[in-house]
């Protein structure tokens, strides 16, 4: 069965793609097809534990099957609003200059 | 309730002009703006993207649930995508209610809730290069956690 | 610091716009307004009056000791005095500061604090009279406590 | 001596007057000036507890000593603002009509 991935944010930089049409086996899930983008990108770790996904625009869990024609968004913590809080967070943090 | 994506500058004062009702007592409006740096780099402008149908059914669904958390009249709640200058305004939400508190307690309860739910991200631009910003983690209730169980 | 009474309409969106600047990531905007109603019994209108040159004093004294106590970078705050039609704004405090939680916070202090302590009062007029709104009580720190004692 | 004293909300609709001029012993404090308030309307008992006082527009104390000259306002609990908090006092609502 095929799938319709979605990319967001460092994701959409990181495949220089919007989207990407997969083909799974029948009776994958959520789970699987994250497995599948951590065995392409194994380097990225952090990156892939720190995903949400949402099936058809509602978040989902690991165990939820997908379905022909889903569309599947890999979600990057999000970042939208503005009025940031104190509270930083380190990591990404390059030096400047 | 008056939910809505903007890719121009927000209207805000068309907005909170637009909440206001004889049986409120209190508004409280909160903007957020492009801020001139960031832990001190000098920011040139940033760029708002989304996955916009989910990211506005998102803030329908936490506006509704902040009317009836908070018992608060009216809620506007309004996001700007695309390139956004120094000063410019991100966000902007308005909480009218008959009471303060309530108005206070729902708008801050909005404002971190959308920045740690609504699928919305932010490049930030500097005179050296760009990143995406980091984003704050997800709450428990929307990772992946739970089982691998395959449903076959 | 923006502190100011006013005897005409509070020009809200000028006072919101004066106040923006680069380095702010949030603003939160209160405005106190006329309710059509006071536990359930129909409101005409409202006179404010205030004891005018303490008042103004108490108010700068607050906005001062918020700018401290919340490290926010700047704040206006504006009272109206005289008479007020439902609707209107008899209140109006701007918060301006990098961070959103020292705006919400310092925002919620200074109304509740004002209220308390600034001397303002309000007749409510309705429809089969019109009476002194009942004040919040003082705070012990500005109540009468202390002994009697003759100073002779 | 002589003292202003100064109305305000209900104490102005009390008094018919905005501000009076009292002649006080020397060494009269603001304890002393407020007793003879609360024998001149000892039937509102309530409203001589509930105030506070100002001398030359800073609150004051009631062992606090007073100067020829200094105006001393009377300041029934404020209510200015706006945006009621949830919690309402009980007291004077009357019935409406």
């Amino acid at each position: 069965m095929q799938v319709r991935v979605l990319y967001f944010g460092v994701l959409k930089d990181l495949f220089h793609a919007e989207s990407e049409d997969l083909e799974m086996p029948v009776g994958s899930t959520v789970g699987s097809l994250l497995k599948s983008f951590q065995e392409r990108a194994p380097e990225r770790g952090g990156l892939w534990s720190s995903l949400a996904v949402a099936v058809n625009q509602e978040y989902a869990k690991k165990d939820c099957a997908l379905r022909e024609g889903d569309h599947v968004a890999l979600l990057p913590p999000v970042s939208g609003g503005g009025g940031e809080s104190q509270r930083q967070s380190q990591g990404s943090s390059r030096s400047s200059g | 309730m008056q939910v809505a994506i903007y890719k121009t500058r927000i209207p805000a004062e068309e907005i909170v002009a637009a909440m206001k009702a004889g049986e409120d007592g209190a508004v409280v409006v909160f903007e957020g703006n492009v801020r001139n740096n960031t832990r001190g780099r000098r920011t040139l402008f940033l760029d708002y993207e989304a996955y916009e149908e989910m990211a506005l059914a998102q803030m329908r669904g936490l506006v509704a649930e902040a009317l009836e958390k908070f018992s608060v009249r009216d809620i506007a709640l309004a996001h700007r995508l695309g390139r956004l200058e120094v000063g410019e305004t991100s966000v902007l939400i308005v909480v009218a209610s008959a009471h303060r508190a309530a108005a206070f307690e729902g708008c801050r309860w909005l404002i971190d809730t959308l920045k740690k739910t609504v699928p919305i991200w932010k490049k930030e631009h500097f005179e050296d290069g760009a990143v995406w910003a980091d984003g704050e983690p997800f709450p428990a209730a929307l990772t992946l956690g739970g089982t691998e169980a395959s449903n076959a």
